[in-house]
């Protein structure tokens, strides 16, 4: 864990201010098909059916909700 | 008086009354961002086969506050393995998890519990409150009841941006605490199975764990057309773990793997509850990227995942979205591959693992196939046509394949693959 | 305490078309809306709705709560207003001018004497003078958005308040549609453009007390307007008293057609234009055919 | 270079708050329009209201009422609005317009090249410049709440 963490500190303190666009250039990063989860329940019940297939789960974010599935 | 032509003056007297603005469209537009979804889920060979409508609902509160609101119906029926395996030329009876009846399972058929079935119910809110123009706050809530199974839980993610939005920070706590209600009780860890219609091995009627998650990460813009994400989560869960209809084998003979017939008394199966460890602590490693083509978008994220329990994971999933002149087609690919809990067994060894006073001289021992070393590899396809008006409809069809190696274990004895489909529609609009 | 409940919005489906109805400005009012989108015809329906209580509620005469109310209770005093209520007044003062003096804001007051209700109660000459005093806009001092008038004079901006309402409607709908939508607010009309495929929107001409249609307008484009309503009138000696007062001789005009209409580009000019029309008395078909506009009269 | 144009922010933003003085000429703008060409000094005398929008932002479209209001209220008394789009391809913008009801002047830069000289810092933006041509206040982003303090900026600044 803790190389994840002193990767994770590197990434964060370097080379990111140099990066990225000015705000008049994210007519691109706007459009809803470039967010992060662009399909809300795709997402959603992937999430759902893999955590009760699969040994690991979580990774993208908190909360979430637990259940007993099989 | 004279009659006169006063239609230019008019006209001109008209054009200075009416040349106002029309202040019309005021404020911003609070409308509800509607998404409703149905989800088929079915397993072949008569397993687990689920329908999960669902609904979700958003709206800006004010210039930058937001709610959401999730309402998922979740109903399954079909069997799933209680975590005996097939065996060639022995067929084995089980006692419901009620202890009033049983069933019995072929000769190399793999057991299944054909008994559970299920509706369940779950709610999520989520509450986006804006600090100020760079950083905010979502606060979340969760509910889920089924009839055995109960979980509520609390998250809060504040995320800051910075450098004009092209980097953005955020971490993360949730808290999460579940109590499982079995039908028939708690069975007692490492305790027999027992006849139908006897006293079976329970203790208690419900138990609970709690969850407690962290997150960091980290968002940032690359370029015009690329944006990548990192997350960092940490998870720790204590309390009860066990799945309660899981049991493990008991053999006499490892080389044959038979279920025992010299264990305990007349009334026991050869079969005990599993125990997995009361603590788990995990960790993962989140990657994202989003890359816009020239039209074309492909969503690429990968998952490390190791945890204490053993199991280590790689995730990889890819989406190419295919831009069609008015619609898109995304195909989906995604792997998944986990290696074994070390607590992972195929059975208990009469005499080793176990000795015939019951005492099982191992710590702990599962044989859920969740547990073992596996592949899971999706294909799979989506069609949306998004409409003029904000709305979109989407349909989208997976085929999922699991195989688990379960090493070396007796001819006839692995664990089958599991092969399941998933169908999905969609629809969301502005209301 | 009252809750209001979300309003249900008259709204149906016809040809087409959304035909949404309300009441406003005493008047039956109706949207029709070439659109495909019901919720797009909501949305119209109700900013036109709101548009037509927000004008209705802020120079109806009828209130003691608004801009009118003020200026006519004012007392002599100055009264500093709005700019729309100053466009208004500005309008109402040119139109002054253009009909040298027969268009007046200020002749409401004879109301007080002149009560169309069909009988034969002339008022008499004394009655009549003695309320002229208060009706004269020369009496009006308007410069600099500041209004001040004699005591006892009123103005009354309902003569133009339906048109107005009626185009400032048409700019709402044109900001959130690119299709037709023709508004009519109890006989002023007018439409954001033109129909798909060249059609038009047909219009029948009802004349108050007739329950048929006595014609069909097929308009493309612009506004038309109706003056006149054939049951305000008095009769006495078998002279026919309309309910067109001359605001400087306070007598009704003789002669006044029953209804005019008149087609313009806006609704306020098509008003305008048939009130100026009605003023003319007798002469109203002459007048109307100097101005080289669409009309119709009787 | 880095610290003056540091500078040179910082005092707009203090300037929004309290009262008015100028920080410094307003970088010249030259754009194309729908039917010719704008260039902001032909401005000079008025007080123009400077509106940097894009198609794809959605507070630029709620901020466009506002600022057809804005220059209904003030035109005669001496507001000019002008709102440059941002979008890559005119197309875009176009289609945007088409519909709309608006009565100020919009310029295309597709290129960006007046937004980088006036640094621009989130969408929409806008600047006020005085008759005298400089610079006097910014703003980023459009809400409800800020209406109420942009009007009142540009009342001070016809009035001043």
């Amino acid at each position: 864990m803790k190389w994840l963490m002193s990767i994770f500190a590197a990434l964060v303190l370097t080379g990111c201010s140099s990066m990225g666009v000015e705000p008049w250039e994210r007519d691109l990063l706007a459009k809803d098909s470039m967010q992060l989860v662009p399909d809300y329940f795709d997402n959603f019940y992937d999430e759902h059916i893999y955590f009760s297939k699969e040994g690991s789960s979580g990774g993208q974010g908190v909360g979430g909700g637990g259940c007993g599935c099989n | 008086m004279q009659l006169k032509k006063i239609k230019g003056q008019m006209a001109a007297a008209t054009c200075a009354l009416l040349q106002v603005a029309t202040p019309v469209a005021n404020a911003a537009e609070n409308d509800w961002d509607v998404d409703t979804a149905f989800l088929y889920y079915g397993e072949a060979d008569g397993r687990v086969q689920a329908a999960e409508p669902a609904i979700y609902m958003g709206r800006n509160i004010g210039d930058d506050d937001r709610i959401d609101l999730r309402v998922v119906v979740d109903a399954l029926t079909g069997a799933t393995p209680n975590g005996a395996y097939a065996v060639n030329g022995v067929a084995q009876t089980f006692t419901t998890p009620s202890g009033e009846s049983s069933y019995t399972i072929a000769p190399g058929d793999t057991p299944l519990d054909s008994t559970f079935r299920d509706v369940r119910v779950a709610l999520g809110a989520d509450y986006t409150q804006s600090l100020d123009r760079m950083s905010k706050i979502i606060w979340g809530a969760n509910l889920s009841g089924e009839h055995d199974y109960f979980s509520m839980g609390v998250s809060a993610n504040y995320s800051k941006d910075f450098n004009n939005r092209n980097t953005t920070l955020s971490a993360g706590v949730g808290y999460n605490n579940d109590t499982v209600k079995p039908g028939g009780g708690v069975p007692i860890e490492f305790a027999p199975m027992r006849d139908q219609g006897a006293s079976q091995n329970i203790d208690g009627s419900s138990e609970t764990k709690t969850i407690i998650d962290f997150m960091v990460g980290i968002t940032q813009v690359i370029d015009r057309k690329t944006m990548v994400q990192l997350n960092l989560s940490l998870g720790t869960v204590s309390g009860y773990q066990n799945d309660p209809y899981k049991i493990v084998t008991v053999v006499d003979d490892p080389v044959a793997g038979l279920p025992s017939t010299a264990f305990l008394t007349a009334n026991d199966l050869p079969y005990v509850f599993e125990k997995r460890p009361d603590s788990r602590q995990k960790s993962s490693l989140f990657l994202k990227a989003v890359h816009h083509l020239d039209e074309d978008v492909i969503n690429a994220s990968y998952r490390y995942y190791s945890d204490d329990w053993g199991i280590k994971s790689h995730t990889l999933d890819l989406k190419y979205r295919y831009e069609l002149a008015a619609s898109y087609l995304q195909p989906h690919v995604r792997y998944y591959s986990q290696s074994a809990a070390d607590f992972y067994r195929h059975n208990l060894v009469l005499g080793t693992d176990i000795n015939t006073a019951g005492d099982v001289l191992v710590d702990y021992a599962s044989h859920d196939y969740r547990l073992a070393e596996s592949t899971t590899t999706t294909l799979g396809l989506k069609y949306g046509i998004p409409m003029d008006d904000n709305s979109e409809f989407s349909v989208r069809g997976e085929l999922i394949t699991q195989s688990v190696n379960d090493g070396a274990v007796p001819a006839g004895q692995e664990t089958p693959d599991l092969s399941a489909i998933m169908l999905q529609l969609n629809y969301s609009f502005v209301w | 305490m009252k809750k209001t409940k979300a309003r249900r919005l008259n709204l149906k489906h016809e040809a087409g078309y959304w035909h949404g109805r309300f009441m406003a400005m005493a008047s039956p009012c109706e949207v029709l809306m070439e659109v495909e989108d019901k919720k797009l015809a909501a949305r119209i329906l109700e900013a036109v709705m709101a548009e037509a209580q927000r004008i209705e509620k802020k120079f109806s005469r009828y209130r003691d709560d608004n801009i009118i109310y003020q200026i006519n209770n004012a007392n002599s005093a100055p009264v500093k207003v709005d700019d729309e209520t100053a466009r208004l007044i500005d309008f109402a003062d040119q139109l002054t001018q253009m009909s040298e003096g027969l268009f007046d804001i200020t002749s409401g007051v004879l109301r007080k004497v002149w009560k169309f209700d069909g009988s034969d109660k002339v008022p008499e000459a004394s009655a009549v003078n003695a309320v002229l005093d208060y009706v004269g806009w020369s009496k009006v001092t308007w410069q600099d958005q500041t209004l001040q008038m004699p005591a006892g004079m009123e103005i009354d901006l309902g003569g133009i308040g339906k048109e107005y309402a009626v185009d400032r409607c048409v700019q709402i709908a044109r900001s959130l549609t690119k299709e037709s939508v023709l508004i009519n607010f109890g006989g002023d009309l007018a439409t954001t453009g033109e129909r798909k495929n060249k059609a038009c929107w047909s219009v029948g001409r009802l004349i108050t007390g007739k329950d048929n249609a006595v014609g069909l307008f097929q308009l493309n484009r612009g506004a038309i307007a109706t003056s006149g309503d054939a049951h305000r009138f008095l009769l006495k000696d078998g002279v026919r008293y309309s309910h067109v007062l001359n605001p400087r001789t306070g007598w009704s005009v003789p002669n006044a057609p029953h209804t005019v209409s008149v087609a313009a580009p806006t609704c306020v000019e098509a008003g305008m234009m048939s009130t100026m029309a009605m003023l003319q008395g007798e002469q109203a078909e002459e007048f109307l055919k100097l101005q080289e506009v669409d009309f119709w009269l009787d | 270079m880095k610290l003056v144009k540091y500078s040179f922010f910082l005092a707009i933003v203090i300037f929004t708050k309290t009262a008015f003085s100028a920080i410094e000429d307003a970088p010249a703008i030259k754009l194309p329009t729908a039917s010719g060409q704008i260039d902001l000094s032909s401005l000079k005398g008025k007080v123009v209201y400077l509106d940097f929008w894009a198609s794809w932002c959605k507070p630029c479209k709620e901020s466009f009422p506002w600022v057809h209001q804005m220059k209904e209220t003030y035109k005669d008394q001496g507001l000019e609005v002008l709102a440059i789009n941002l979008d890559k391809e005119r197309k875009l913008a176009n289609e945007f317009l088409d519909g709309m009801d608006i009565n100020f002047v919009v310029a295309f830069d597709e290129a960006g090249d007046t937004a980088s000289e006036y640094q621009l810092r989130g969408m929409p933006s806008s600047y006020l410049i005085g008759r005298d041509g400089k610079l006097y206040a910014s703003h980023i982003g459009f809400r409800e709440k800020d209406k109420a303090a942009m009007e009142q900026a540009i009342k001070d600044l016809l009035s001043k």
